[in-house]
């Protein structure tokens, strides 16, 4: 048993907290709580990653990965967290990047690797369908061939971003026989195509973050498909495979909890501090034993996978339990708010709406709730940690 | 032994579930939660004509004489159609405390017009620095002459915006949480000294920071009365919203489980999974007991039980309206799955109200500490 | 709305009070103190209630009940529990005394009900078999008609108390054809026929009450037979839809919670009494909130039963949430109890113990586990509710 | 970074496990518990022989050197198998208290004795008041030369009926509540002045109540040490029977997810329900994540972090604890149905012991409020 780094593990963790005094700056922050700035601050702060090489730190290192030991990573995403940096847009590092040098052809290798570790291009997710929900495999959205190109109809749903986005990586029915799995093919779509409607959808946090994308008549050319016709479903699994470990968000759980503990600290009731509530004090202890715990379970995950085993059966835990608990925060400071976390700031300044996090604590409440729903339902992890892990 | 509503009663609450079904569908409303002042001056008139502003006002005023088992037959109504009219702000919070000050030919006349639709009121009690406590007062009240000057800040006033008179918690003497030396005052909306700055909530309610300085106000009750008052009040309109959020679990609990008997996944209506059905279950039994806590508070007060009794019922119906209002509507959103999380369906909107509800007048953790602090103590 | 008592339900309340007090005396309160003293004080109060005609309140008038309305039911519940006076013994008075005014013929009735009455017999129930559970259609236990008797053979299991009892109520299999509802009888056995055996099934409060009854070749008059042969499944399914309103046991569990109050007034941690511990008053007033809220649920059924309407919806909730706060209170009473809550009493006394209530809320929390396994389980309960009263 | 075992403490772990699996199924133990020490002589012997009562000890005293991961090793296993021994109470107890006590040649002997297995221990700690705090002592110690004389009661002490040597806390100043003026003795188990009442506890271990007159005592620390000797005596111990608990929950999980795979209810296997699937599901991860957090604070001790972050871990650590043990018992027995009532299954017996264990050195929500002070507090 052995939880101590490395020296050069130590080092490591040095040069990650210069990089990030230097790149995540001063500037940069207050720029990030601006609303509306999220695209440029992400293009921006990527872009710094990339500078240094760490945009994708876990690619292979021939397409630009920095051949980082779990451990390494572990280190990184505490660093980042505890300075309020935030984590990569996922759809492009995390998501069609590693299928792309994995199956991809190297004219794709070639067009898209470099654009999407620098930033150059906005990638969304075409998966979910109106009306399929957790049920991926029953995808209807069509891709028909008619010479050099497919001809795609039907619609997207809860499309992140995809205002922002130039390209989408989209799951598409080829053929309709067999399994309902293997008629999928997996394509990427220029979002500028002509054919193409994104169409917004407010979220209960009264924000615009999701999107319906349809598709009428929308030429793509083949040779934005990836790997082989039919075949997209396997490209698409073997993406779960991967980042196993930051779906806990253990550091950015570990960062808001310092920081709800610090609020309950100043908001007083009745002469009382929060943070000397009985009650509040106990939620707030039940949710930190639980974090301190999913941190070690996280670190047993890292330890096998250093040693170049499987992820192991406690990886099951890290979304469920990681999710419960960035539930539970958002929860806390919401509560925390009191009667200014019904409030609606859009606009108003902290003095005009007499409270400086009601707002915040709102939204983050209210968009916290998908964290049990996207990438896999709750229910739908259980089920699979019944069938894989328990064997019922 | 019974739990029925007299023909009165149920005539009342038929009233208003008919105009929800009528006249107040999820976009209808939306429509009018879009107006400026948040809520439809036309409704407003309608509930006048009804005479459901005259409820809680006794009939010597011209009111109904309406008790807590008549404001919770209208406000269960009212939370499944999620009404949006400032039913509780200008009637039961600003009536009620109108109609619980000192008689005066004035009081009469402003009660008349609350009734007949011509004048809304609001009242002023929480503060920036207040949370949940009613005697956590730093607004001051000078006299002068047979009037008050009163200067500070009050925060998110419900419907200060549309009311033409509001009613200020004010402190005449003692120190910010002092429970002895707060008092009332009545203010004009267009006061000299008073600005407002409007917000919009969660649930589509328009309030208003206010800041007063010097501003002209008449007293309607004794120096040290004003905290009893609002305590009578925040009784009543716990009951009243308790009654509202229990209209909003009921509405949450069947469209759920509507969604889950015709959502197909996997080939099956995901209401045939155990585990959801299990889970639904709960959030059954939680509306269920929210309505028997909800009328245990309501008899105790209709049966005049002593004001401990009550105080001891009230903070258990709102420490359980937290935990029901967290458990349904977080469960109504997750069972949805990404439907739930959009604005486009009523569910959020239902949800959104419940968390509103929950933190009006002190949440379910605050209320159930003063629940053990009342019922240990005894 | 009203709950107020009527002016004679108020005077019916002072003669239970009265009734009580005479009869639930300091003698036999303090002999049910006594271990071992069960059946004897059971049957002294049960005769008792019987010399008053409350034997079996409910019954029809004409085999001996009283006649009572739910209100009168709901008052005497509420006294009798707040005086720590038993409730009846439920084998013969609650259930196979209704089965048997219900179903059985005239010589039966006059055999049988007023012995019940007068707890001159003590009845046990054989339903659930060995491997059967709550599966109860299936059981296996077979009846062959032979003459004039039935041959029993097979095994009944969980048998409350048959060590004390000289007779069984019993569902028996008379056919294997149809449904395998429909070929089970309902058939009195005498406990002192030769070839029953009753074995002892300790539980895991270390004590016996339940027991494993083995039938071989065992021989039954025909004419303990209730009913027609093969109807015993809808005879005893009947029987579920009296006494609906007990099962929540409101009054004892109010009873159970006043005493932890009590109890955790005078145990001290640290100089501070456990009722001033903030965790444990938030346990306390969880629980007592949800029984305040389930006191008005029983009333609510009580009210709708009073018009001569069915007990509602709201009546599913009266076992589930009933023994889950009964539950929680033996876990509060047991954490109470702290390091003394382990120990075995066995016939020390308390001051050789160092403490009074340790033995007790062990063996209470241990037994209050059977609350939510018997008589239909959670899982069963939750899958009645979904399907009768969601629709699911 | 690595959570393995080395070498030596797996083959350590393998030799208990080797020993449960051959030697201590349920019908052995059932055997064993039902002598009157409530364990076995013969095993203890051969837990000597096999070093496992060497383990705590420094090399120099003829001992293992092992530390918490070892102790955590083996206690996992003894938790697996259910072991009555007394190896927390008599080795890791009596002692670890004896190894940190001031060094002397009788010290050392008696340290040697307890390794080969010819001398037990035990340690008397709580009073019939005290709870769970440690300080709370009322026991007396008043000097009489190089000695002491003890009077006073000692509540439930684990193995007092087959100990040798007993170590008891006693005031040497100072009142009942006082932090300061306690110090630990050593007597005789047969010491003139001493009466023993013996009783069972639920999980089958022999205690006894001491009741002391006079009882003649060396004191083996300082007149102001000895509740910080317990204090660290609690922290080593809680790993342990937190590593007790782990085995235990593992076995009980395995256990039940066994049975649902085979049981048939309804005509198919009840692990076939989603509901209980997904309850199923909920407790391996009430395991796991215990199994994390018991790392977490072996990893604290063995890396000698702060004695504020080792309190921290080790508060955490046993809130836990209670969690899990309630959850996972209680399900264990809800989902054996009827079986899981019985005593002849061994699923009660196993939901016993973790609940002792649940009370040992303060519950869940004794620590958890440890836990929220001292981390509040940071």
């Amino acid at each position: 048993m052995d939880i101590n780094f490395s020296e050069a593990e130590l080092a490591f963790r040095d040069e990650v907290r210069a990089f990030l005094k230097d790149a995540w700056n001063e500037e940069l922050a207050s720029q990030a709580k601006q609303p509306g700035s999220y695209k440029d601050v992400q293009v921006a702060w990527e872009r710094k990653l990339n500078s240094k090489g760490w945009a994708a730190p876990l690619w292979p290192v021939e397409y630009g990965g920095a051949g980082w030991t779990p451990a390494q990573s572990y280190i990184f995403e505490n660093e980042r967290a505890a300075v309020g940096a935030p984590d990569v847009s996922p759809f492009g590092l995390k998501m069609v990047g590693p299928v792309i040098y994995s199956f991809g052809n190297d004219a794709q290798k070639e067009r898209f690797l470099p654009r999407i570790l620098n930033a150059d291009d906005w990638w969304c997710q075409g998966y979910s369908e109106p009306g399929a929900g957790s049920d991926l495999a029953s995808l209807k959205t069509k891709a028909e061939r008619d010479g050099d190109h497919y001809v795609i109809n039907g619609a997207k749903i809860w499309t992140t971003l995809a205002q922002h986005a130039n390209w989408m990586f989209c799951l598409v029915r080829t053929s309709n026989e067999g399994k309902p799995q293997q008629g999928i093919s997996f394509i990427l779509i220029d979002m500028t195509s002509p054919g193409i409607t994104v169409r917004p959808i407010v979220t209960i946090d009264g924000e615009h973050h999701l999107n319906e994308v349809i598709f009428e008549e929308v030429r793509v050319p083949v040779e934005n498909l990836i790997g082989e016709e039919n075949k997209g479903w396997t490209y698409a699994k073997s993406l779960l495979a991967h980042e196993r470990t930051a779906i806990a968000g253990v550091a950015d759980s570990k960062r808001n909890l310092a920081e709800v503990k610090k609020l309950a600290a100043a908001e007083v009731n009745g002469g009382r501090a929060m943070i000397e509530d009985p009650i509040f004090r106990q939620r707030i202890s039940d949710i930190e034993i639980d974090l301190m715990a999913l941190e070690f379970t996280e670190l047993r995950v890292l330890a096998s996978m250093s040693k170049g085993n499987g992820p192991g059966v406690e990886s099951s835990l890290l979304k469920l339990k990681g999710t419960e608990i960035q539930q539970s925060i958002q929860e806390l400071k919401l509560d925390l708010a009191g009667y200014f976390g019904t409030v609606v700031q859009d606009g108003a300044n902290n003095e005009q709406v007499g409270h400086d996090f009601g707002d915040v604590a709102r939204r983050g409440f209210m968009m916290s709730r998908a964290a049990t729903i996207y990438g896999g339902s709750d229910e739908v992890q259980k089920n699979i940690t019944a069938k894989f892990v328990l064997g019922l | 032994m019974n739990f029925d509503f007299s023909e009165e009663q149920q005539m009342l609450k038929d009233s208003v579930a008919r105009f929800v079904q009528d006249e107040y569908d999820f976009e209808a409303r939306n429509k009018v939660v879009a107006n400026e002042a948040g809520f439809s001056a036309a409704n407003w008139q309608k509930f006048a004509e009804l005479g459901w502003l005259s409820i809680p006002f006794a009939e010597e005023l011209g009111g109904f004489g309406g008790g807590a088992t008549d404001t919770m037959a209208v406000m269960e109504e009212m939370g499944k159609g999620l009404v949006a009219e400032p039913f509780a702000a200008s009637v039961l919070m600003f009536g009620g405390l109108l109609q619980a000050s000192a008689q005066s030919e004035e009081r009469d006349a402003l009660i008349a017009a609350v009734i007949d639709g011509s004048v809304q009121g609001a009242v002023a009690y929480a503060e920036p620095q207040s949370r949940y406590e009613l005697h956590d007062v730093k607004c001051s009240a000078k006299p002068e002459g047979d009037a008050y000057r009163l200067s500070g800040e009050k925060s998110l006033v419900l419907n200060a915006m549309s009311a033409n008179k509001i009613i200020i918690s004010a402190r005449v003497s003692g120190d910010q949480n002092d429970e002895q030396g707060t008092a009332l005052f009545l203010i004009d909306a267009d006061a000299q000294g008073l600005s407002k700055t409007a917000l919009r909530t969660m649930d589509a309610q328009v309030v208003a920071n206010l800041k007063l300085e010097n501003v002209s106000a008449q007293a309607i009750c004794g120096a040290n009365e004003g905290l009893a008052m609002l305590q009578q009040m925040r009784q009543q309109l716990i009951v009243a919203l308790a009654a509202e959020a229990l209209g909003i679990m009921e509405k949450l609990n069947a469209t759920t489980l509507e969604y889950c008997k015709t959502r197909k996944q996997f080939g099956v209506a995901i209401g045939s999974f155990q585990a959801l059905q299990h889970r639904m279950v709960d959030t059954f039994m939680a509306a269920e007991q929210f309505k028997s806590i909800l009328y245990r508070a309501v008899c105790s007060i209709e049966q005049n039980e002593s004001a401990d009794s009550i105080e001891i019922n009230i903070a258990a119906l709102k420490a359980m309206l937290g935990k029901a209002a967290k458990h349904i509507g977080g469960e109504a959103v997750q069972l949805h799955g990404g439907m739930g999380m959009t604005d486009e369906l009523d569910v959020g909107h239902y949800v959104r109200r419940l968390l509103s509800i929950n933190a009006a007048f002190g949440d379910g953790d605050y209320h159930q500490q003063r629940f053990a602090g009342l019922s240990l103590a005894s």
